[in-house]
């Protein structure tokens, strides 16, 4: 039985998206524990997720 | 002096245009509904004079308008009334590398549906494409791909005209900013609103992400781009159907530019770190060196898509959401897919905001990796 | 110029050594030697290759920073190289064959690899 | 994928290149350029501006503090002045009174020594007055009395006796 490619690439989406969301929630716990440092974590965060969300597209222009 | 006014009134009068347009599409998209969608037809051979085929489904009319709606066009297209099948909007210029140059006007396609001629050459359109042809304008179509040949397409199409009209509201928008500063060094006017944005590209952008040395050498093109882009989204927004981001080109054109300045404005830190990764063992550099290499074309590459498909998918969302409308017969259904609108419009606005920035942003990181002097693990 | 010399030796040894295992996995497989324009591949590489070290270690002061910069343009160069004189061959039959591509690949990934090593001994100068 | 490669179309991305570049260069001259440096401008006005305000600021309660210091200087320095007029005072005044005492002292010395002088010049002046006195009162007894030698040498032996007592 094959697999068809669009299973792959949903599934890739369902981890960006689980990495995506643990960036978020990680972020909103820095930012709750220090919140002077606000810019500096979502600086960081909008790096990480972008970067991750990036594999996202490949993924789903790979199918 | 005159000449100044005239431009200014000249663009008054283009906004008051535009904020008419733009509140004509809510009326609009109801009497829209029934966009010609010959293109749909699969045969052999097709000739355009076909008429538009009724007895489509509404889904399908949505699908095609849909599709229309994202696809870059050779002519101004507003809209079509399709009681009278008359088209509004204005013809633009089609420039083809094909036989020499050739130069005429798009209305010579009449919207697709007819096949222009020039110096005894024959083009036609096929799903916004321009073909070489016959005089008849027959297709060679094989396993639903047009096999005919295409001449290499310069024209002034839709959106490189957008892109001619944005490029001119951010030069007078920002050259009337900088006027304001001669008077005194407190903005007045327009500066006054756009004064905080470009403090927040240079402030928040690019010293936190290049370094307070080297920033500025990249300012112009850090500010050009996000503004660019800003203004482009938000223009995508309004339902004149001008989408320039959510065109592939655009986007890979403005990630080659970031490439070329990433890798030209690269020193011997950057390199050494991308060859002969310093701090860890042989193999591993070894290992890491592909890898790196790959990293520096998949980089632009993750942001021309990221901006493509974010602006891409939003415009389907929205513009689903607004057929949806139409396919509910109930009022119920309508409403709430009304609101469901209204409500991705509201984040649209913001993700029109946060694409601008995170290109910026991403952009000014890769510059500064390549600009940073010493390794700061 | 000593080191230029050292470098374009090692290049042309290097790509030397590679043909010969080439050709013998070629002949093992009982395939044709010398097919698919295997020399011009092998020759062109070579000489691009020392194209680019001279231009690696012949930088001017100005743009010593750019030497990376210069190394990607040699790869384009290269990519301009496999389409003018490769692409359009290889592709007469409708596809690549493994066997056409590693003709061009081969020689393309031993000199890449000596242009690496050039590129990194001066970085870490 | 395949899908993304037939929508590219070279003739927008050459015109989006070449306009984008023409924009960055028109707006790089004519905008971004004077904005950025007049905002630097401002900045650094503000700041020079703060910072000076700052200095005389620093300026000011340094002068403060200089001037508290040189009060409180001045003080103890009166405080000692007066301590050693005071001083003074009391050293003049004491060998003031010393000097007195050794001027007195020398002045009953003297005036006794005078006093001594002048008691023996006058005892003196006194033993030659008894001295004429008695021989005249010698005389005179001898004139009346002397009859006797023995009688006149014992009276001469009392007298003289009872001059040398003296």
């Amino acid at each position: 039985m094959e697999i068809p490619a669009i299973v792959g690439a949903g599934l890739v989406v369902i981890g960006v998206g689980i990495g995506i969301g643990r960036i978020g929630g990680s972020a909103m716990d820095a930012i709750a524990r220090q919140p002077e440092a606000t810019n500096k974590i979502q600086t960081a965060m909008l790096i990480a997720a972008a970067l991750i969300e990036g594999i996202g597209f490949a993924a789903l222009f790979a199918v | 002096m005159v000449i100044r006014q005239v431009i200014m009134q000249f663009t008054r009068a283009l906004f008051f245009l535009a904020v008419l347009v733009l509140i004509q599409p809510v009326f609009l998209t109801a009497s829209e509904h029934s966009e010609h969608a010959s293109d749909s037809t699969e045969s052999t051979q097709i000739v355009y004079q076909e008429p538009a085929q009724d007895g489509m489904s509404m889904k399908q009319e949505i699908k095609a308008h849909i599709q229309h709606h994202l696809q870059d066009g050779h002519d101004f297209h507003l809209y079509t009334d399709t009681e009278t099948n008359t088209h509004v909007g204005f013809p633009l210029l089609v420039i083809l590398l094909d036989d020499g140059v050739q130069v005429f006007s798009s209305s010579r396609f009449h919207h697709g549906e007819s096949v222009a001629e020039s110096n005894g050459n024959f083009y036609a359109l096929h799903h916004g494409k321009v073909y070489k042809t016959d005089a008849a304008g027959t297709f060679e179509m094989r396993d639903g791909h047009v096999h005919n040949e295409k001449p290499l397409d310069f024209s002034i199409t839709k959106n490189v005209f957008s892109i001619m009209a944005f490029a001119l509201m951010l030069i007078l928008l920002f050259t009337g900013a900088a006027r304001s500063y001669k008077k005194s060094l407190v903005p007045s006017g327009s500066a006054k609103f756009l004064e905080p944005l470009i403090i927040f590209v240079r402030d928040e952008i690019a010293i936190p992400n290049i370094g307070e040395k080297h920033y500025k050498r990249f300012m112009s093109y850090l500010l050009t781009v996000f503004f660019f882009i800003w203004l482009v989204n938000l223009f995508g927004l309004t339902p004149l159907g001008i989408n320039v981001t959510n065109s592939i080109s655009v986007t890979f054109a403005l990630a080659v530019m970031t490439f070329v300045i990433t890798q030209f404005s690269g020193k011997k830190e950057y390199w050494k770190h991308i060859f002969w990764m310093p701090g860890v063992p042989v193999p591993m550099k070894i290992l890491l060196a592909p890898i790196e290499l790959l990293g520096v074309f998949i980089k632009p590459f993750a942001l021309l898509i990221r901006l493509y498909a974010n602006i891409t998918a939003g415009h389907i969302v929205l513009m689903s959401l607004i057929g949806l409308m139409f396919i509910f017969h109930s009022w119920i259904g309508s409403t709430l897919s009304f609101g469901l609108s209204v409500f991705i419009s509201f984040i649209e606005l913001l993700v029109a905001a946060l694409q601008a920035y995170i290109f910026t942003m991403l952009t000014a990181l890769y510059f500064g990796s390549a600009v940073a002097e010493h390794e700061d693990h | 110029m000593s080191d230029l010399f050292k470098y374009i030796v090692q290049i042309i040894l290097v790509c030397l050594v590679t043909l010969g295992v080439h050709i013998m996995v070629l002949a093992f497989m009982d395939k044709p030697l010398f097919d698919n324009q295997i020399i011009t591949a092998y020759a062109g590489n070579v000489a691009l290759a020392v194209l680019i070290v001279m231009g690696l270690l012949k930088v001017p002061e100005t743009l010593q920073n750019s030497r990376g910069f210069l190394f990607l343009l040699g790869s384009f160069l290269k990519f301009g190289f496999f389409f003018l004189a490769f692409y359009s061959n290889f592709k007469v039959d409708g596809a690549i064959q493994r066997i056409e591509f590693f003709a061009f690949f081969i020689p393309y990934a031993a000199a890449l690899v000596m242009e690496t090593k050039c590129l990194i001994d001066r970085l870490s100068k | 994928m395949e899908k993304l490669i037939e929508q590219f179309s070279v003739g927008l991305f050459f015109w989006q290149t070449i306009l984008f570049l023409v924009l960055v260069f028109i707006l790089k001259k004519y905008a971004w350029k004077p904005i950025l440096d007049s905002v630097s401008e401002r900045e650094d006005t503000i700041r020079e501006s703060l910072e000076s305000a700052e200095k005389a600021k620093k300026e000011l309660t340094e002068l403060q503090s200089k001037n508290e210091s040189l009060i409180i200087e001045a003080k103890i320095e009166r405080d000692a002045l007066l301590k050693e007029a005071r001083e003074i005072k009391d050293k003049i005044v004491n060998d003031a009174k010393g000097e007195a005492k050794e001027e007195a002292d020398k002045i009953v010395k003297a005036a006794y020594a005078a006093i001594e002088a002048q008691k023996s010049g006058a005892i003196a002046e006194m033993k030659s007055e008894m001295a004429s006195l008695s021989i005249s009162i010698a005389e005179k007894i001898i004139r009346k009395e002397l009859s006797s030698d023995e009688q006149q040498k014992s009276l001469a032996n009392e007298l003289v006796a009872d001059l040398k007592l003296n």
